[in-house]
């Protein structure tokens, strides 16, 4: 049952932040709403004041530069982002990562700033955007601050927005020429949510050849999106072969810290780690060396 | 003349138009002035007893209207095995005991839904805690806690099946294996979830809008529970979004809501959300399978012996059924000269088992599917073959059950052969499984008790040659409104547009037992067809007599032409022979009656369907993850009465039965289901659904209306087995555990490569 | 808690209604406009058997507050038909046998309904993928692939009405 | 759910079941309890208060412990209901202390938790997660508190 609320139509950012200032003790964002409606509705969150911000129109962009780029705003759709062609042209994986979350009607209502605030750590964009070494742009009424997205995430569910602050943007940084993302997720029926997901960033030397720089992010692999730091660091300054793609994945199946559930035992969890972060490398690391 | 001017055409459901407007009312759509929503409390405990409810903080708060608890109940244990009094075990609002998670404790009518939830919670139910027991193999156990007092070791039914002598034969045997197989739930997902709408009048006559497979069943069940004349209950279904078994059992809402009703005299609705659909609605019988076969070297059957113990839950339900026919199709579609079959139903503190889709049969097929394969790798004989030589036959007799009158089994596994040999050799990881299968068309033993002819049909034919047809049968989404009709437009020899159909309202419909156990074209069909057969009679002796032909000319309709059958040409218009006979029967419209009850048919049913299904699927050695390729199933329904709707049934139980197969489960933690909902219970999706194919091969069936048989439910048997056989071909491994998840296939290739190593 | 205002129109017509700002946007078209042909089948988004177009998109009806469709224009299943004049996709449903209970029917033609609008040559993986939210528990989806691929091939054309 | 594990600790047997006794010591281990009392010999009333992101439920309830062998073996059960009435929460936990021969002591804990009712709908990978990570922090503070005994 849905608890009855205060509903609140923001259509600025500053109107949001005005709200978010003067309710500060019970309130809930709401955007796409399709997952803190779910709770809603199921009388797990009741907030006393409910803020709209799916009007705030300036939250809505997609922006490249090729110095500084891509910037998207928080009340951007999933749809948008998948159907952007400046982000087909530059950032393809993040296309695929969309194409596959959740079904069409979620990807039309639900956006990219609600899904980070959400924190699930199964969530698509976390492990896609921590590998494209993303940040995060927050701000309260005082001051706009800046964080890598891969400190914004604190638990489950739980991230570093402070209870006056708002999610304001993504941005990712401009790659390297020579480096190429790869993202997979395990499940059973497509498009659902991950079982496990594993997102790669192989970026390779200038002669193609070996690994100058690696990210490896686990999705529902631990309580945040978490990267496999020292499976990355296993990789630089090596050459691609079967054996370090073993130790890849063995290493970062065991810095993985997933439970057990009905969908997966922690050993098959950590299995999936081990497969899908071998695939992710070498299927990223054959994109760089194609790239230079 | 062709055999058949409307049968075995593809028809688009009759009631297509009404679906795909959104025009179809359904119950869940149903809002009558002055109507009140009701909610049920439902207990949190898995064995409790009810101590004390206090009810008076919520009905203290404002739009609540009343509370109900099993105290304002006649306290009538219920059950659909009428028969039997010690199988009538089910309150549905507890009095003194809760027996598992989700059982109904009390029922609120408010003025909204949410002021009958926030009712819920203010309503204080004391519990005593009592020991609980969830597995069948450990709460039939000396001394594990009882849930009901006559069921001592918490055995509910047990069922034994036997012929030929199994001992001496299994010594004759040069093959002996035993297997464990372990199958598990399932959830029926209907999109609709179980709802009514109950309306009592103060004149004493209650009305209940549900979504229902029987509006008969429920119409006897709720007069007993509530002390009302039958015929003063009336129960109207006209859509019901999905039933697939779940839905011809007394269910909660129509209880409460019509409990609520006859208390406040005004209409009172219930919705079951998704999440009470699965904690507290049946589900399919889980069952612990031990299987024990002997054959020859060359493949040929001797005996089997099967034990089985199934996970009943709290209460009987249809489960005697399921326990029943499980033991039964343990060895469908074969000859097995012994057989002996123990079963077991065991209550537990679960949520109660019962009828679904298949019906115990889709346990016993998956499980003797891949014993059969495995028995045939190991005697180095062709899948195909070894089911080739042990097939039924036409006029084959199951010793004490049944006799096969139609079988095209075998016509079936040539289709099959010819299909696998057309995909050449398959790239590595990939395998092709076969199951055999088949089914019933509808049950014969009349465990309702129902006094009435299981099927009846009233066919009235109006002045303008309108034909309505009063049936008892329910549509709900499987076609049968569409299979009647044209049985109906056949007889009669008229065009579909010509009948109007009558159906899911007892006020005005004849009795039919309802749309389970794939009876409804077998046996309302051939009520139907009798009632259409006299009316016809009725038109062809009015038509006889204008014609004047010489005797020993036959008369028949086709195509709205009543004709000598000899000289067709000769004839006279349907309509215009019916305005006539009307004006001649003193203007009493053209009524014909028809009914259907099987005799001397055996023990299950009088006639059953057959088919072979072929699995291809893919297995990832490197994650277990199963991809179904292609699926394709040759299939014996009888004559096919409407192709689109017999196509219809096999891909939709496909995609049910691969749910089973690999996907679907309901685990549990102490009796509580821990995956009540559509994001963590994983249904097929249209990106699943493998390419589908499906081989008519007609045979004809005498019991059958125009020879026609089942096409619904035997459709769900083999999936499950043809994927695990696929899989053992693809990787070598054979996983005897329901659902095949990629975790266990994964497990299995590493017991493989274990053994594989250990043995250079 | 009080009842605001909502304007929204609804298969070209127009709405002005009060109502509590928790209200689901599929509980103000049921209960509210009276449109009761789109369903609800689950209580976690899960389902999309409340699909309907919002602003020419596809979203889940159990997903939007209403208070979100302030202004919008929303078509459901109701809106399609051109009086008595089935749509194409309506039309070939019924050809291909693409339902049985019935249920999930609205939201499987507002959702092929989107697809052909946005891209009207899809192949079949893109007609799986546009219904890949809905369930069906009755007809295992081949059904509904093949009729809307058959209004893509152009099979329904006007003149076939 | 099933949470199990065991922490070694050097202390002495007895001290270390004193201290697992006492309701200050449960206060501070178990994350989130807002109130441990002991009402009579054997019953402790508890709440306790548990979050994961958005939800926020506080479970009441009682504990009753059921069996006593000082100073190995310590069997308890308890269930109560979440004040917001998300759910009912029932588990039943055995503790078990044994010296080694090194003079240490291995305290092994099996702890069978259950959650009825809505929160338990919020999906069962949550649940477990939160578990997990209750008990982690659970093992490191009882750990941290008994080895303060000693």
């Amino acid at each position: 049952m849905i608890h009855d609320f205060n509903y609140l139509r923001a259509s600025t950012v500053k109107e949001t932040l005005d709200l978010i200032d003067k309710y500060k003790d019970d309130y809930k964002i709401i955007c796409g709403g399709q997952s803190i409606l779910i709770l809603v509705r199921q009388g797990l969150v009741a907030p006393e004041y409910l803020i709209d911000i799916k009007n705030v129109q300036e939250l809505d962009y997609i922006n490249f530069d090729k110095k500084k780029g891509l910037k998207i705003g928080a009340t951007t759709t999933h749809r948008e982002i998948e159907k952007s062609t400046l982000i087909k042209k530059h950032y393809n994986v993040l296309v695929d990562m969309e194409e596959n979350l959740a079904s069409i009607q979620t990807r039309n209502w639900g956006t990219i700033g609600g899904n980070l605030a959400h924190a699930d750590p199964a969530g698509d964009p976390g492990p896609v955007f921590i590998a494209m070494n993303a940040a995060v742009k927050i701000a309260n009424k005082e001051k706009e601050r800046t964080l890598l997205l891969e400190e914004f995430f604190m638990d489950y569910f739980e991230t570093a927005l402070e209870d006056d602050e708002l999610l304001l943007e993504v941005q990712i940084p401009v790659a390297s020429s020579k480096t190429a993302i790869a993202y997979e997720k395990f499940n059973i029926i497509e498009n659902d949510q991950g079982i496990v997901s594993v997102a790669a960033s192989i970026t390779v030397d200038g002669d193609g050849l070996s690994c100058k720089d690696a990210r490896i992010v686990l999705g529902a692999a631990a309580s945040i999106p978490m990267r496999a730091k020292e499976a990355e660091q296993m990789l630089v300054g090596k050459k691609l072969n079967d054996r370090i793609l073993d130790k890849v994945g063995e290493k970062a199946s065991e810095e993985a810290d997933p439970v057990d559930d009905i969908h997966a035992t922690e050993m098959y969890r950590r299995h999936l780690v081990k497969s899908l972060t071998k695939r992710m490398v070498k299927k990223a690391w054959g994109q760089a060396k194609a790239l230079s | 003349m062709k055999k058949f001017t409307v049968i075995n055409t593809p028809i688009h459901n009759i009631d297509g138009i009404a679906k795909v407007t959104g025009r179809a009312q359904y119950t869940f759509d149903i809002s009558l002035p002055g109507m009140l929503h009701g909610k049920i409390l439902r207990s949190s405990y898995s064995h409790a007893k009810i101590l004390k409810i206090k009810t008076r903080k919520a009905k203290a708060l404002k739009g609540v209207k009343a509370i109900l608890t099993g105290k304002n109940t006649l306290g009538v244990k219920q059950g659909i095995w009428r028969r039997y009094k010690e199988l009538c075990d089910e309150e549905i609002l507890a009095r003194s005991k809760v027996r598992y998670i989700g059982e109904p404790v009390a029922a609120v009518a408010a003025i909204d839904e949410d002021t009958a939830e926030e009712a819920l919670d203010l309503i204080e139910v004391e519990y005593e805690s009592l020991p609980a027991t969830f597995e069948p193999l450990e709460a039939i156990k000396e001394g594990a806690p009882q849930l009901h007092e006559h069921a001592d070791r918490n055995i509910n039914v047990t069922r034994h099946i036997e012929w030929g002598d199994v001992d001496e034969m299994f010594k004759k045997a040069d093959y002996v294996r035993e297997d464990w197989f372990k199958c598990s739930s399932q959830a029926h997902v209907c999109m609709e979830t179980h709802c009514a709408v109950a309306s009592y009048s103060p004149e004493g006559k209650l009305t209940v809008w549900t979504s229902t497979q029987s509006h008969y069943y429920i119409q006897v069940l709720l007069s007993w529970m509530l002390g009302l004349r039958e015929s003063d209950v009336r129960v109207i279904s006209r859509y019901t979004g999905g039933g697939f078994g779940s839905k011809f059992e007394l269910d909660s809402a129509q209880f409460c809501s019509s409990l609520l009703s006859m208390k406040l005299c005004k209409p009172v609705k219930i919705v079951l959300t998704r999440e009470e659909e699965f904690m507290a609605t049946k589900r399919r019988t889980p069952m612990f399978y031990y299987l024990r076969a002997g054959v020859k070297k060359d493949g040929q059957f001797l005996a089997k012996e099967a034990r089985v113990f199934t996970e009943g839950g709290a209460y009987t339900a249809m489960g005697a059924t399921a326990l029943y026919l499980t033991g039964f199709f343990q060895t469908f579609p074969y000859v097995w000269p012994s057989y002996r079959y123990d079963g077991y139903r065991v209550y537990t503190n679960t949520a109660p088992t019962s009828a679904m889709r298949g019906f115990g049969a889709p346990q016993a097929t998956f499980s003797a599917e891949t014993q059969i394969d495995l028995i045939a790798d190991e005697l180095g004989i062709d899948p195909i073959e070894i089911r080739r030589k042990n097939a039924m036959y036409p006029g084959h007799e199951v010793p004490g059950q049944a006799f096969i009158q139609s079988c095209g089994l075998s016509q079936c596994l040539d289709k099959v052969e010819k299909w696998i040999q057309s995909r050449g050799k398959l790239p590595p990881n990939r395998g092709i499984g076969i199951a055999a299968y088949g089914f019933m068309s509808g049950g014969i033993f009349n465990w309702f008790n129902t006094p009435y002819a299981f099927s009846s049909a009233i066919v009235r034919i109006n002045i303008d040659g309108k034909v309505d047809l009063y049936v008892g049968s329910q549509d709900m989404g499987q076609g049968s409104n569409t299979t009647l009709v044209m049985i109906c437009a056949e007889e009669l020899g008229v065009r579909i547009e010509d009948i109007r159909i009558h159906m899911g309202d007892t006020e005005n419909c004849p009795v039919d037992l309802g749309a389970w156990g794939s009876r409804e074209t077998l046996m309302q069909g051939n009520a139907v067809k009798m009632a259409a057969s006299k009316a016809k009679q009725q038109i062809i002796e009015f038509a006889a007599a204008k014609l004047s032909p010489n005797i020993v000319y036959d008369l028949d309709i086709k195509g709205r032409w009543v004709h000598l059958v000899a000289r067709p040409e000769r004839g006279i218009s349907y309509y215009d022979v019916v305005k006539e006979a009307i004006r001649g029967k003193d203007g009493q419209p053209i009524i014909g009656r028809g009914h259907y009850t099987p005799h001397r048919k055996g023990m299950i049913s009088p006639a059953y369907s057959f088919g072979v299904q072929a699995v291809e699927a893919e297995v990832d050695p490197d994650t277990g993850k199963i991809t179904l390729k292609n699926c394709v199933t040759a299939h014996d329904c009888g004559q096919v009465i409407n192709p689109l709707g017999v196509q219809g049934q096999l891909e939709g139980a496909i995609a049910m039965a691969a749910g089973y197969g690999f996907t679907e489960d309901l685990p549990m933690d102490e009796g509580k289901i821990l995956n009540p909902n559509l994001v963590d219970y994983k249904v097929l999706r249209a990106t699943e659904m493998p390419e589908t194919e499906v081989m008519e091969v007609e045979t004809y069936e005498p019991e059958g209306p125009f020879g026609a048989k089942e096409a619904g439910e035997g459709l769900t048997n083999p999936t499950a087995g043809a994927l695990s056989n696929a899989i053992y071909h693809a990787a070598g491994i054979s996983i005897k555990n329901l659902p095949i998840s990629p975790e266990k296939v994964l497990e299995a290739l590493r017991e493989k490569n274990k053994k594989k190593k250990k043995k250079k | 808690m009080e009842k605001k205002l909502l304007r929204l129109t609804v298969n070209d017509e127009y709405h002005e209604l009060y109502i509590k700002p928790k209200k689901l946007l599929v509980e103000v078209l049921r209960d509210e406009v009276g449109l009761t042909g789109t369903k609800r089948g689950c209580n976690t988004g899960a389902c999309c058997v409340c699909t309907v177009l919002l602003n020419g998109s596809v979203v889940k009806s159990c997903s939007v507050l209403a208070m979100q469709a302030e202004g919008a224009d929303v078509t459901t299943v109701e809106g399609l038909a051109d009086e008595a004049k089935l749509s194409p996709l309506q039309l070939s449903f019924l050809d291909h046998g693409a339902y049985q209970c019935g249920f999930c029917t609205s939201g499987m033609l507002i959702s092929a309904t989107a697809l052909l609008e946005e891209n009207p040559s899809p192949t079949i993986e893109n007609i799986k993928e546009s219904i890949q939210g809905n369930i069906c528990r009755c007809t295992g989806y081949n059904s509904i692939i093949r009729a809307i691929k058959a209004v893509a091939e152009g099979k329904y054309k006007e003149s076939k009405q | 759910m099933i949470i199990e594990g065991s922490v070694i600790l050097k202390a002495p047997i007895e001290k270390l079941w004193d201290t697992l006794l006492e309701p200050d010591t449960l206060r501070e281990c178990i994350p989130g309890a807002e109130k441990i009392e002991r009402v009579d010999e054997n019953t402790y009333d508890c709440v306790v208060k548990q979050k994961v992101g958005p939800i926020s439920v506080t479970f009441r309830f009682k504990t009753i412990l059921t069996k006593i062998e000082p100073p190995t073996h310590l069997e308890m059960e308890g269930e109560g209901v979440d004040i917001g009435k998300a759910g009912r929460f029932v588990q039943k936990t055995s503790i078990d202390l044994k010296e080694n021969e090194r003079g240490e002591v291995e305290v092994s804990y099996k702890c069978n938790a259950s959650i009825v009712g809505k929160l338990a709908m919020f999906g069962d990978r949550i649940m477990k997660a939160k578990a997990k990570k209750v008990e982690k922090e659970f093992t490191a503070a009882l750990q941290k508190k008994l080895e303060s005994v000693v």
